[in-house]
């Protein structure tokens, strides 16, 4: 069987457009997820510019059809650099009556909506609360409606393969992927190469896939229905060799280059939370570069483990969400208190308390900065999309091991699950952080003795020495400190000077200077971000600059300490604007340090800022200030 | 020479030391901070006096504790060593001693440190089997927050947090680790300095966790918890030695011996005049099912009236941190290509 | 009518409800939104139709859980509830039952919530026997975090964390709970609702903490876990029924047996007519000495070749709750003089 | 035998003063605490104010004699009302080197040094660093130095006791007691009936110490070494019935009589840990009182226990210290999130991680603030000196049971152990503290439910329905809730205005006004202080007036929310000082909130401040300004 699906030979109007915004929703069981990420690879390959968004239930899979259980993929792909996955659906493709319902609001009047009709059954309506049938009622009348019983096509196409009725239309989704990637142009040879591998085991299922896949692309093709198909041409990225990664992914190959890089071996001690648990699962299958995991009976456990193979020479690592910072708190503080390296990732995610687990937020940042008992300071770094995950796991290694410290890695379920395209580093540019042990006697006294606590007079870390080297046995613990001795003190003036060190060594860490992005230079408002608030924020100042105005962003990857600029770089706009999903936390931090009267945008939904609404909410200020 | 030609496979990986080493050398320059007359002195003295007989590189030995009294012990072990924090020595020292193999790892904890709070991660170590040498100093009382009870302390416990007397049925660390899959359990007596080494020994030689649980005299908030131990008109009718291979016999002139209730399958001491020597239970520590070492571990409850002491279980099962370390090692037969792994099998090149 | 004339003892204080009550009465108006298939659904229905047999006033019924997939439990239940924090739902529930002595309180966990995260409030849960009934739902998988290996997962797991298999020696609960001191331990099959409504049915009636393990499968994550003691073919020859004071046999004629090793004391599972009837074990829920229940516990490891299904273990034993109770009903002997309270012993009086 | 120590006989010279302080030093084994305490209640007996302050190592009983053993006490008394325990002593009372070692830098030159030469052996000496005996070779020509040999006094005095040697001489604390009452004038019958009464079951061992007690006083009345005797004549305080308190038993009684203002059985989960033990060792005693007291297995079930107690309506409260709140925060963000009633006690020491568990430090304000994941906000509350314990543990209570919500109440280990007169309340002028349990449907929606989420329009608190209530049956946790119903809701919007309601609740928390304490009303700098520092900040407060400025003090019992007032009192200031013993926490707060430009003097040194101190540091506020 051979039909060449590559190319249309229908004659229909083909639209060129410079950006599309896709959603598909269906139920949990109904393979969303994948849909998407198939769709992205699409897009990748095809050298677009995109950024994902996914969006799943709490739970693993809630009752079939059901509100709770719709899980959606929203994917952005342009030809040019985009910042975020899009505010809303351009194309709304949903595969039952729960996700119409939950998704509808979201597509703009005029917005194309794909149904798969099958589904559309009475009981599935009354299900969700639908008194009469949305594609009959005229409800949807400002849409461009395609009805598409997706189902019974593949079911049909899929009857020669001798699968069950079941197991044919769960292919459904491929039926799906075909149709869309038909409309969009897409190349479909990865698709097909893709479902051939994931099911190289069940080749009948693989084939099954691969023509319901098919069977949508020709639908497109061959039905009249779709009278418009749609060109988003390749974006003009820097050159270099991409492809798409999600945060966590990013994450993981950023800690398994920093272990080569410092050429440490890498301990991670973790334990499983949504949305963390991914950085285990990738990083466990990288044993090859010397990463140990282990899955620890809890989260104290985990970083504990971490810390001990610290202590040992390794690079520890500790990976979590929500809760989970909570229960480390306490050995955070033995970290700052012996002054050893350490990473804590934290992926957050919706709270307080268990809050929304697979929903994204960035309430945590004051946590990270004072969640321990005492004055424990500690270094404070934010990824801003998923990419960056990378470098920021670079940068936040190079910290901990060059100022004997804790950080702390404030990713998010936004970034950690979302992706983009990505121009691979070429390994001879990434940094060294290899690291000197301390192998020698050190005491300024002509003793001849190891002192565990005598610093580094430029970074004022302390020697690492490890088990193992004759001569430096030492013992560290979570009582105070003598300087340079390192024996327990209980002496005041003592403490005194030991907390004062510890915070001089944190805030003297060495960071970049934040850049500003203000196009023009006439700005006088400022937008300040950090993490994943990046692409909205971006995306929304560059529409305010389309409205003719300025505006100026910076965004924050180091949060502690700040950037060294950065108080003469606020001094510089009349407003000083911060969008946080959170109730302000880096404004009250910023408030606390400049005195500048920063004013908070806050929206703590657990999704993404939309770029419409905060374009909105820009535009109100530089207004604002011009009256 | 290597600790497999020591004789010491728990100890396998961990460089030795060619010269000879006094109990000098395991002292530091810290003074001992502990009350006068604690039992923990006697510990000390007794690991500072043993471990040179093991051969290692001091260098190379690590002490891990909680918090507590008995946790300051690190401090006088002129070995690496970390006072870490409440209960949490074993997670801690799981870490250090699946990513390194050439270090002889030890935990000290207290009955508090380690059976109240940091009951979970002693639980996990031990079904993980890391090898960790675990020594809880158990003396039925939390010290160093001066006089609360403890998860060992007897029922009815009068003590600052229970004046009307504690409720709370005690752990018998024995069968609790027993419970939670311990490959090597043993017993000591602070004050018995021989048998006490006997025990440490034999737990330097296993490979994987052994919690050895050392009866510790606290003068000053439990004084005497276990004189009936110690006591020489008591001793002999209560303490059990236990010894590998020969019938479990005890007393003055052998007198008392232990025997199974053929109905429950129980242990009971029994007189051997009674019951004749052939009745006798004979120790075996190298039974796979634990389910003798846990009829030996429940003779003696909280009151002490019999009670084994020596080890109870010695059986081998693979030590998570060396199948942890396997399994690295297995996987570097895949060659470690960062550029490629980043690369992944889906990537577009964009031209100039 | 009292709780005590329904004989039910672990219940006394609980208030009864005169009028009559079916499951419905028990369900909520929530979804329930679990996988399909998922062994949950079964352990639920069998609690909210067994729970009305037991006559109380629904509203002092409070069920506790902490966080997986089976700690959704409360939600579906209409009695108070909680659903708590991962781990948590022991301590939780210690409080509870402690200051409310009319309260049936039921905990609801997962083998990585007990187990993993949760272990140290497990076992001193059952040490101090508090008066709680703690549902532990071992699927010996985490399926709300999407399928990684727990403490019962079998060793050599491949699992998204262990990609290479785990290594993990796993705990056996039954093992671990006796180890921590258990008055009441039992098992049961979530396929099997009259077997496990009448292991129920024992917990609510011991006084003290009863520890139920419920093997129930994950069919998303770990589908068919227990399916060796579902199959009809070889269903009879692994599940080892177990009634207080009948020999132990099992098999589809009987044909099995449990023996004791008179050298060891260890059961192990032996023909019937190579060893003569009266070989047999007679089981005995009743005896003190826990170690028969713990021989017991091991005829199964992890593998399931041979699984007691039923009570081990039901002693009684004071419940910490009403020991509490009871220390505060006896001091309240001391009037509770807040201003002699305040004033204390030593007081001095300044004039205008 | 009839000794009349009550009276003096000899003739001495009487010094009137109006305030003196004295320290006594000794080893762990000494009972310096004991002795501080007995001088204490004399004082207070006499009608003297008084504070005190503590100070012991932190091993059980280290070596004897060395430094690290060192345990005092210090007490100031006085004819009028005081605020501290005293910068430092007037006389110091040392039993061996050690002591001597470690205090006499404290004591001001014309000091008078009260010294038990009985232990000033070479080998004691030695131990110590000391080349040469300090008595003998003029280095402490500056004091008035008096030797006495008070073991062997004691022992000698013992003799027909017919006590061991080492029994007898353990009472010369004893000795040295009734040599300070002599000098001082101190009534001594309480101080004899105590001894009698400790040791009524070994009345060898009262005797002994009785008779000690008297040696000592005889000794200072019949040897001529003593020329000069003092009289701190009785405080003028309001009328009222006094007793002397720690602050760990303020709060203690302050939690009883919670229990009884409000009517709810009291249940404390806790596990020990310095300073925060006795609170549980004090609650243990008073289950009379309808108290329970849980010594749980660890931090995180105790709290949890607590919860769960509040959860079955009883008012649940759990206390601790150190790391022992990082533990205890992931269970507080469950009760943030189930909206629950809590008191968590935290009795602020030397930080971080294990840090200097004996000293005090009051760095827990923004672990308080933040220390949970997501959006948690809880109200916290300080008490400002040992008898202020009491009524904050009724206001924290207030808080709890008024809006449903965990407060935090940070004391610290100054105000713990630290002792003052408490004018005692009178039961009836308690505040009525009873609740109104939920106990019908209250939905607005006419369907007859219960909405555990519907809340008070006033107080935006939550309904609390009890287990046991029939009809009111429901379920709560920590996912998200939908409002009013309190069913799991992922909601965006939902959730976003849940975090805000929270918030609002936290915010609209009823507090007090803040209040000036300005004498002249001229003042233009401010100082403002919270917890213990009230006491050292006063005194240099009343210093500085001395000196002819103005200043003035606003001390913070409220710390979340603030005093509605506070804004436009910082606005009345020039300047505002915020002296802290952390690295400026509640500074960042006032920043942060009211742009306000305060000047952190901070300390960090395990010990409260010196009046001395800080009256230099304001003194030079109000110069800086002036010029
Ligand atoms: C997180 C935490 N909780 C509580 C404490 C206080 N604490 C220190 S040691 C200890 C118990 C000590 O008892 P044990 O482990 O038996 O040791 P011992 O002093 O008897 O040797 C406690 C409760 C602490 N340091 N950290
Ligand atoms: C403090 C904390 N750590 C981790 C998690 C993530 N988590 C939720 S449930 C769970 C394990 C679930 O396994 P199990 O208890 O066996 O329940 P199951 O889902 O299998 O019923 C984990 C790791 C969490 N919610 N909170
Ligand atoms: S309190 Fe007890 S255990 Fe601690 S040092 Fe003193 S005697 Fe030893
Ligand atoms: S993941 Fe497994 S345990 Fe969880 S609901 Fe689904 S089937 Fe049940
Ligand atoms: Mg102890
Ligand atoms: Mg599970």
């Amino acid at each position: 069987m051979s039909i060449d699906v590559g190319r249309g030979t229908r004659h229909t109007e083909v639209h060129k457009m410079d950006r599309v915004v896709i959603r598909f929703a269906g139920d949990s069981g109904d393979g969303m997820q994948l849909t998407g990420d198939r769709f992205t690879s699409e897009a990748a390959a095809f050298g677009n510019d995109l950024a994902t968004l996914p969006n799943f239930p709490a739970e693993i899979r809630a009752p079939q059809g059901t509100l709770p259980g719709v899980s959606s993929f929203q994917l952005h792909f342009a030809d040019y650099d985009i910042l975020t996955p899009g505010d809303r659906p351009d194309v709304l493709v949903v595969m039952n009556p729960a996700a119409l319902k939950s998704n509808i609001t979201d597509l703009p009047p005029g917005g194309t909506l794909i149904v798969n009709t099958d589904e559309f059954t009475k009981r599935n309506l009354t299900r969700v609360g639908y008194a009469t049938n949305p594609l009959e009622d005229g409800s949807l009348a400002s849409y461009q409606v395609h009805s598409v019983a997706m189902a019974t096509l593949t079911r049909k196409a899929l009857e020669p393969s001798g699968l069950s009725k079941k197991d044919a239309e769960r292919a459904k989704n491929m039926f799906a992927l075909g149709l869309l990637s038909w409309m969009y142009h897409r190349p479909t040879e990865g698709t097909e190469r893709y479902l051939r591998e994931k099911f190289a085991k069940l080749p009948a299922i693989a084939e099954a896939n691969v023509l319901a896949f098919r069977t949508g692309w020709n639908y497109g093709e061959t039905t009249e229905s779709f009278a418009v198909t749609y060109e988003v041409a390749p974006a003009k990225l820097a050159a270099g060799t991409y492809r798409q990664i999600t945060g966590n992914t990013a994450l993981a190959y950023g800690i398994v280059a920093a272990g080569q890089c410092s050429k440490l071996p890498v301990f991670l001690g973790t334990y499983p939370i949504t949305p963390a648990s991914d950085i285990l699962h990738e990083l466990a299958k990288h044993k090859n570069f010397g990463v140990t995991t282990f899955q620890a009976e809890d989260e104290i456990a985990g970083i504990g483990a971490a810390l001990g193979a610290s202590f040992g020479g390794a690079l520890g690592v500790t990976s979590t969400s929500g809760p989970g910072i909570a229960l480390k708190s306490e050995t955070i503080g033995l970290a700052v208190m012996t002054e050893m390296p350490l990473l804590v990732l934290d992926i957050q995610r919706g709270g307080p308390s268990t809050g929304l687990p697979t929903k994204t937020e960035q309430a945590d940042l004051l946590q990270a900065m004072f969640g321990r008992n005492g004055e424990a300071p500690v270094a404070i770094v934010a990824p801003r999309s998923p990419a960056d995950c990378f470098d920021m796991a670079l940068e936040a290694t190079r910290i901990a091991l060059t100022y004997r410290t804790p950080v702390l890695l404030l990713s998010d379920g936004y970034i950690a699950n979302g992706s983009e395209p990505w121009l691979v580093p070429e390994v001879e540019n990434l940094p060294d952080l290899s690291v000197r042990f301390a192998t020698e006697p050190n005491a300024t006294d002509g003793s001849g003795a190891f002192w565990p606590y005598l610093r580094d007079p430029e970074t004022l870390a302390r020697p690492w020495a490890l088990p193992g080297t004759p001569g430096l046995e030492h013992r560290i613990g979570g009582l105070e400190k003598a300087e340079n001795t390192g024996s327990i003190s209980y002496d005041p003036d003592n403490h005194d000077r030991m907390v004062r060190l510890r915070q001089a060594k944190v805030n003297g860490i060495a960071v970049a200077d934040a850049e500003v992005d203000d196009p023009s230079g006439a700005a006088r408002v400022l937008v300040l971000g950090w993490g994943s608030s990046f692409g909205p924020i971006g995306a929304a100042c560059r529409r305010v600059r389309r409205l003719g105005m300025d505006i100026a962003h910076v965004h924050l990857r180091n949060l502690n300490p700040f950037p060294k600029n950065l108080g003469a770089l606020l001094a510089n706009y009349d407003k000083v604007v911060v969008p946080e999903m959170n109730m302000g936390q880096l404004a009250l931090l910023l408030r606390a340090k400049y005195l500048v009267d920063a004013a908070s945008y806050t929206k703590v939904a657990g999704l993404p800022f939309k770029a419409e609404e905060l374009q909105d909410v820009f535009a109100a200020f530089v207004k604002g200030l011009d009256s | 020479m290597t600790t497999i030609d020591l004789g010491l496979p728990g100890l396998a990986g961990v460089p030795t030391f060619e010269g000879a080493q006094t109990a000098k050398d395991y002292k530091t320059d810290q003074e001992v901070r502990w009350c006068p007359g604690c039992g923990d002195y006697a510990v000390l003295a007794a690991v500072q006096s043993f471990l040179p007989e093991l051969g290692l590189r001091r260098e190379n030995i690590v002490f891990i504790s909680g918090i507590g009294c008995s946790s300051r012990f690190p401090y006088y072990m002129n070995t690496y060593g970390m006072h870490s924090i409440h209960g949490r020595a074993p997670a801690i020292a799981t870490g250090l001693a699946t990513s390194r193999g050439d270090l002889s790892v030890w935990v000290v904890t207290g009955d508090g440190d380690a059976l109240s709070i940091g009951g979970n991660h002693l639980i996990h170590a031990l079904r993980r089997n890391v090898n960790l040498k675990i020594l809880l100093f158990n003396n039925r009382i939390y010290g160093l927050t001066k006089g609360q009870y403890s998860p060992t302390s007897e029922e009815g416990k009068v003590t600052k947090s229970t004046p009307m007397g504690s409720l709370d049925h005690p752990f018998n660390p024995v069968s609790l680790a027993l419970g939670a899959e311990a490959s090597f359990v043993g017993r000591a007596l602070d004050s018995d300095r021989k048998q006490l080494t006997e025990v440490l020994r034999a737990a330097a030689e296993h490979r994987g966790s052994a919690l050895v649980e050392i009866y510790q005299n606290c003068p000053i908030f439990n004084d005497g918890a276990f004189d009936v131990l110690k006591d020489a008109g008591e001793r002999t009718d209560r303490i059990i030695p236990l010894r590998h291979g020969e019938p479990i016999r005890f007393g003055a002139e052998g007198q008392h011996g232990v025997v199974r209730d053929p109905k429950t399958g129980a242990l009971r001491v029994a007189e051997v005049a009674a019951v004749g020597e052939q009745a006798l239970v004979v120790h075996d520590v190298t039974l796979d099912d634990p389910s003798y070492a846990f009829a030996l571990s429940r003779l003696s409850g909280s009151e002490l009236d019999h009670t084994p002491i020596g080890v109870f279980r010695s059986v081998s099962r693979p030590a998570y941190d060396d199948l942890a370390r396997a399994q690295v090692a297995a996987a570097k037969d895949k060659p470690a290509d960062l550029s490629s792994l980043l690369r992944g099998k889906d990537t577009w090149t964009v031209l100039d």
